[in-house]
């Protein structure tokens, strides 16, 4: 056991709060947020440029060998300056499907345009009415010819109005919330048939409603097994929330870091108010919280490489549910501790609350994650 | 001791609530009901509508337009229109200064102001909070000065909300920096439009705009627009604030919040049941009913405790009800977020009026409002007294220490 | 609505809270517990002079027509000094089944003995693996011509070691678990066949577990129907959990009061504890829970009247989560803000804690309730 | 990174787990399985089997008994000694006076003191907290005044577990009254047998006898019993203190004690169903295994920021494991009451040597423990720092207010 970071990971490190430290002010970010996309364009080269892009992806597809710990820490780095840019979508969720379902010549066909910042990718999994169920899916895929004909409609995806290509979840055969007889399908964003309605999202950030009439797909655009994608999305969704968790911990230490400060610096009744005790254990109990999430994101970490499937989806759950409470515990607190402040729109930290709320809910919130947890064998056993 | 309603207290809330149903225009109803905000004709239309029946200040001396009602009636009143979705009254008006003028006022201001206030005709705002004196307002620096026979106020008040309507402010300010701060500061009546006055809105992270910084650059005030006397302003801020906590449990916000949980929960939203067919989420529903049901009995024992007719006079057990009420305004906020689920996801925001925009709404219609509330509401544990406030309110003068 | 005590009943508190000073300081009740019995009979008898155990009886019956509000104050009152004495288990208990079930010549043959201090009661219903249902009874009860006769172990049964009387719960019918053919027998102690281990309580109190072998009980003594004493068990259950609400706050009182006196007294660092701001906001926050708490205790005392029996069960169940939560926060926190003078035999609070959590435990803890509720349509439907 | 455990740590923590299953006497393994406590024999018998394997004071110097156990390894063992109901080692000598003495100490008390702890000939208690003196712990008003070579020891310390026992105890005591409190407070090693020393057993509420009061009165003590130098005693007992909260978080108990509540809660004790089989009892217990999961990976943390070989240093992150290490260990007993349910209720006290009484259980055979434990741990947010001291240093050491 060992929690050093290799020479390597650190120099991105630094490398990473160099770039956010230098382009990533709080009003830097009002401005990118601000614009048509949403995003920069400019940060994202950047991104490319310091092989953030490839960072998950294997050398022999065009990637850079990292794993696991690279991801945490460009996600907590990225956490901290409530970074806009679409990198869980493309790079770990469009980019998991990927490394986990794709064929060699899909893999090539894909990985070095990401990593080289020239392709964004989508994943439309998510429906209307599915809930946290990540298996309750009308869209439909009927077969014609060698290709595939997709109808549906697709919700709450993530930067699914910029990216140019689409990873859509599809009903190939079973029922409505069956694992099985799922598909994932790489669709080009401007392909006949797709419809996009894009929107901002409470922290921020943009997703889109996507509506698929007709939308023909070549075969080579399946994502491996036709009825097999539930597996391969499950895994995805893991190594999504793993990443989330180490975002989340980057927005909570950034919203102690700031809380700490005006606890220093805001005076009432003559004294910096961080004098007052009761506030003082109130800003020790949110470092307990900070620091058991920053545990659990490790932990998370470490076992998204774990081959027992009944494991991995017990740590991930744990942490989701300790993320999620740390994180509804420190942001409210924050938000507490700073008074009115908190509340306006102007200042940073309502934004990193509202990152943390959203975060919550992406893909279960910690009540879901604690009842599948609960209908386990239990962590210790 | 008879804990339940007389047989007069439940007709009377059977009238109120009829009267309600009966007279509030459905499109401000639906309107609150959806979670969003009344503009400012809603709340004009709707006082006028209370103010024909004699009800807009029921709390006010009968002379004034009071009712006589008793303290019980008076939140059962309150409670009923919380219910029933439809707007409170304008508390800085209604709640704050109306009782100020109409308790140390002279006769020329309580003959000047009340009767504009009891139908809405003058839009009033709060200018106590400063950048540099939140928990501590006493800290306050706006200042007033004496030139011939009025006033000069010079300084900065913000988080007043609704400024952008008002007519008028109540201000404290600093008549002399001499002394203890307590014992310095006299409370102004100040007309929104005299010059040197600016309103800059600030934006809440929900999106909305619902406080505002108000300037005062040399605004200069005749001399009758001091009330009562110099220097005992905060004498009357303080009677002001303690009638601000007790009406501060809400607890027929969380009520009524509580029967749009069990609406919302009942329909199929996502995947086979129901949120409410969950049993962790039921148990969670019902913990908030438990602590709300307490909190109501707890207001009554407060309220029931003021003798009919006695002069208000501030009771730390009203700190009891600022904490749970706030903390309970939060959890039924929470409770909603545990309903919209994953469609909290999509920024919506509500026009100024209130009204929604024209495009069709992404997700369930009831969901857009959901998030922006649960932001929102962080407030109420930090406004009107911070809990922390309250809690050093309740250790020194309810336990001593 | 009115808060407002009667002057008969604030003539009783007044009576109650000067007995309590003059004869129930800690140290007497310390050696009141010593005793074979553990409880003192000299102040049975002040009780039955002062009214106390005739107050919830009817007038007709021998006793003093008092209600639900009256059963509260002496509750209350017996709370704060830790009261010994089996009142629960004789009058609100005993005396509960002989008002809710009893028929006139019954009632006649005990009431007025309870009155005078000559009888008590217990109630024999739970048994080893009853758990929080009530309606779990193995007990057997045969008919054996007019007579019955019982068979079986019951369990838990408090200060079943001293009374004269038992009122055993037995089944006549049904299945083990089904809320019908349910008989409550009325038992004489010494009869022939019942065996008592009497044992002491974590809360210093007394139970026995009882079994009864070949009991013949004559028809005279059954309560009512011998299918049908559910409905009376529940009835006399709520009144039981009503009165343990006010004995509840009656102990929570008496610990904030211990408490707030030890912050005032207790020196460290050269000043009273009392000045820290971080235990005078938690002190603040065991306030809130106090009031909440005694709020619910009256709210359960009116609806013990309350005729619409769904109704009248949520109510008692909110006021038993209520009573249990603020409990256990009060009880763990005013130990906490004493540190370990709380941890010690011969200091009041830790019997104070210890009476809160067996209260807890009693007819159903907490969570329990808290099921109950969730499964039923709501407080304010 | 690599936060996995390496194949080396994996199978000295197999090598640990089989030693403890092959040699702990089943009568003493089943006696702290079932929550009861284990006598002064079962403790010395126990250290005698690991001082024989070398094991009694991994922690130590080699030189002095110890194993050169990476700070991982030395985790790992706590761990298993308490997963596998192993009776811990008695801290006061080997994690709290053996670490003072072989850091400060003179060649002399390190040859005369630590072989003796070593195999638990000697049993230390600790003479810190006095009546006046708990939090403020540099308060104490116990002296030590000079008499010809030695020192005569005056005062009173409470809370002293286990003094009943003890051959030894280390007193802090005040040998320069004109300081700065902390600067005249120096470390002594006391013989029990001295003349003047009278031990008072404290009943705790769970009815057990597990604390005392030590009365020192007039008591003579050689030169050589001083530890280090005068007046610097402050510094042994806070580098002490630093020692006793690295190892407080106790997971291994709490892990323990989450293998008893699922193995109990299996069992149909009432009704129809196990607890087990209900879904918020399995909710309340996964929750409190996310929390401890954490735990155990803050607490590697910490550990493994200690580089091999280098002295021990206080580090504030211990508060966070002492927070919420006793927190967690709080919680499980929580959730054996919920598993106990109504039959906590009998009393049934167990002996000083940890036996049953004669007479068969009341209830489940496994009930009588579960409501003193319940009480008894609380006292694990008190002693050794409250957890209110401990947020204060959080506050001021992490977060600089």
């Amino acid at each position: 056991m060992d929690f050093d970071l290799s020479d390597e990971q650190r120099q991105l490190s630094d490398n990473l709060a160099r770039l956010m430290k230098e382009r990533y002010g709080f009003e830097s970010r009002k401005a990118y947020g601000a614009t048509a996309l949403g995003f920069s364009e400019d940060l994202w080269r950047q991104y490319a440029e310091l092989g953030l892009l490839g960072a998950p992806f294997a050398e022999a597809d065009g990637g850079f060998g990292g794993g696991a710990v690279e991801t945490m820490l460009i996600e907590e780095a990225f956490g901290r300056s409530l970074v806009l840019e679409p990198y869980l979508p493309t790079v770990v969720l469009g980019g998991g499907v990927l490394r986990h379902g794709a064929s060699p010549p899909q893999r090539e066909a894909m990985i070095s345009a990401i990593a080289a910042g020239e392709l964004r990718l989508a994943l439309a999994h998510a429906e209307r009415g599915s809930g946290f169920d990540l298996f309750d899916v009308a869209t439909s895929a009927r077969k014609d010819g060698t290709a595939w004909v997709l109808d549906g409609e697709k919700g709450l995806v993530l930067n699914g109005d910029s990216a140019q290509k689409l990873i859509v979840l599809a009903r190939t055969a079973g029922g409505r919330r069956e694992k099985t007889g799922l598909g994932l399908f790489v669709v080009d964003a401007a392909a006949p048939g797709v419809a996009r309605r894009g929107y901002p999202t409470q922290d921020g950030l943009r997703a889109a409603e996507i509506t698929l009439a007709n939308v023909r797909v070549d075969a080579d655009e399946v994502i491996g097994d036709p009825e097999g994608a539930g597996v391969v999305l499950e895994r995805v969704v893991e190594d999504a929330i793993a990443a989330l968790c180490a975002e989340a911990v980057g927005v909570m230490t950034e919203a102690m870091e700031i809380t700490t400060e005006y606890l220093k610096t805001r005076k009432q009744f003559g004294v910096p108010i961080g004098s007052f005790q009761a506030l003082q254990h109130r800003a020790a109990d949110m470092t307990v919280a900070l620091e058991q999430a920053r545990s659990m994101m490790m932990f998370a970490t470490m076992m998204t490489g774990e081959a027992d499937a009944g494991e991995r989806a017990k740590a991930i759950s744990a942490a989701k549910v300790q993320i999620g409470r740390s994180a509804k515990f420190i942001g409210q607190q924050a938000t507490q501790l700073h008074g009115g402040i908190a509340m306006t729109y102007e200042y940073k930290l309502g934004h990193l609350f509202k990152r943390l709320t959203m975060i919550d809910l992406a893909f279960g919130d910690a009540d879901e994650h604690l009842k599948r947890l609960s209908e386990r064998d239990g962590l210790f056993s | 001791m008879d804990l339940s309603f007389s047989a007069d207290e439940v007709s009377f809330r059977e009238e109120v609530r009829s009267f309600v149903r009966d007279n509030l225009p459905a499109a401000i109803r639906d309107k609150l009901a959806s979670g969003r905000h009344a503009s400012k004709d809603d709340m004009v239309a709707w006082t006028r509508i209370l103010a024909a029946k004699g009800w807009s200040v029921p709390h006010w001396p009968v002379e004034w337009g009071g009712t006589g009602w008793s303290p019980i009636k008076l939140s059962i009143f309150n409670d009923e229109i919380q219910r029933g979705h439809a707007p409170e009254s304008l508390a800085f008006g209604t709640s704050m200064v109306g009782p100020v003028i109409h308790t140390f006022g002279s006769q020329a201001q309580k003959e000047r102001f009340l009767p504009r206030i009891v139908d809405l005709r003058d839009w009033w705002c709060q200018g106590f909070s400063e950048p540099g004196a939140g928990s501590d307002l006493a800290g306050l620096r706006t200042s007033a000065k004496r030139e011939g026979d009025g006033w000069v106020i010079n300084g900065q008040k913000t988080w007043t909300t609704l400024a952008q309507y008002a007519d008028w402010i109540f201000v404290l300010a600093r008549t002399d920096a001499s002394v203890k701060k307590q014992e310095g500061i006299s409370f102004f009546l100040v007309d929104m439009k005299s010059p040197g006055i600016a309103v800059r809105p600030i934006q809440t992270i929900d999106g909305g705009h619902e406080v505002n910084e108000v300037f005062l650059d040399n605004v200069k005030i005749p001399a009758e627009n001091i009330v009562g006397q110099e220097n005992k302003g905060w004498d009357y801020a303080k009677f002001l604030l303690s009638n601000e906590r007790s009406g501060i449990a809400r607890v027929g916000v969380s009520k009524a919040r509580l029967a749009k949980i069990r609406r919302l929960a009942a329909l199929p939203t996502y995947g086979e049941k129901p949120k409410m067919d969950d049993p962790m989420f039921r148990m969670k529903l019902a913990a908030v009913e438990v602590e709300l049901k307490a909190l109501e009995m707890t207001q009554m024992r407060v309220i029931s405790a003021i003798r009919p007719g006695e002069k208000p006079k501030p009771n730390p057990m009203s700190s009891v009800l600022k904490i749970k009420g706030s903390e309970l305004q939060q959890a039924t906020t929470e409770l909603l977020m545990d309903v919209v689920g994953p469609y909290a996801l999509p920024f919506q925001p509500e026009r100024e009026d209130g009204e929604r925009w024209n495009e069709p709404p992404v997700g369930p219609d009831w969901a857009s409002t959901i998030a922006p509330t649960y932001f929102n509401t962080r407030k109420v544990s930090i406004y009107g007294g911070s809990n922390e406030i309250q809690r050093s309110i309740i250790a020194k003068a309810i336990l001593g220490l």
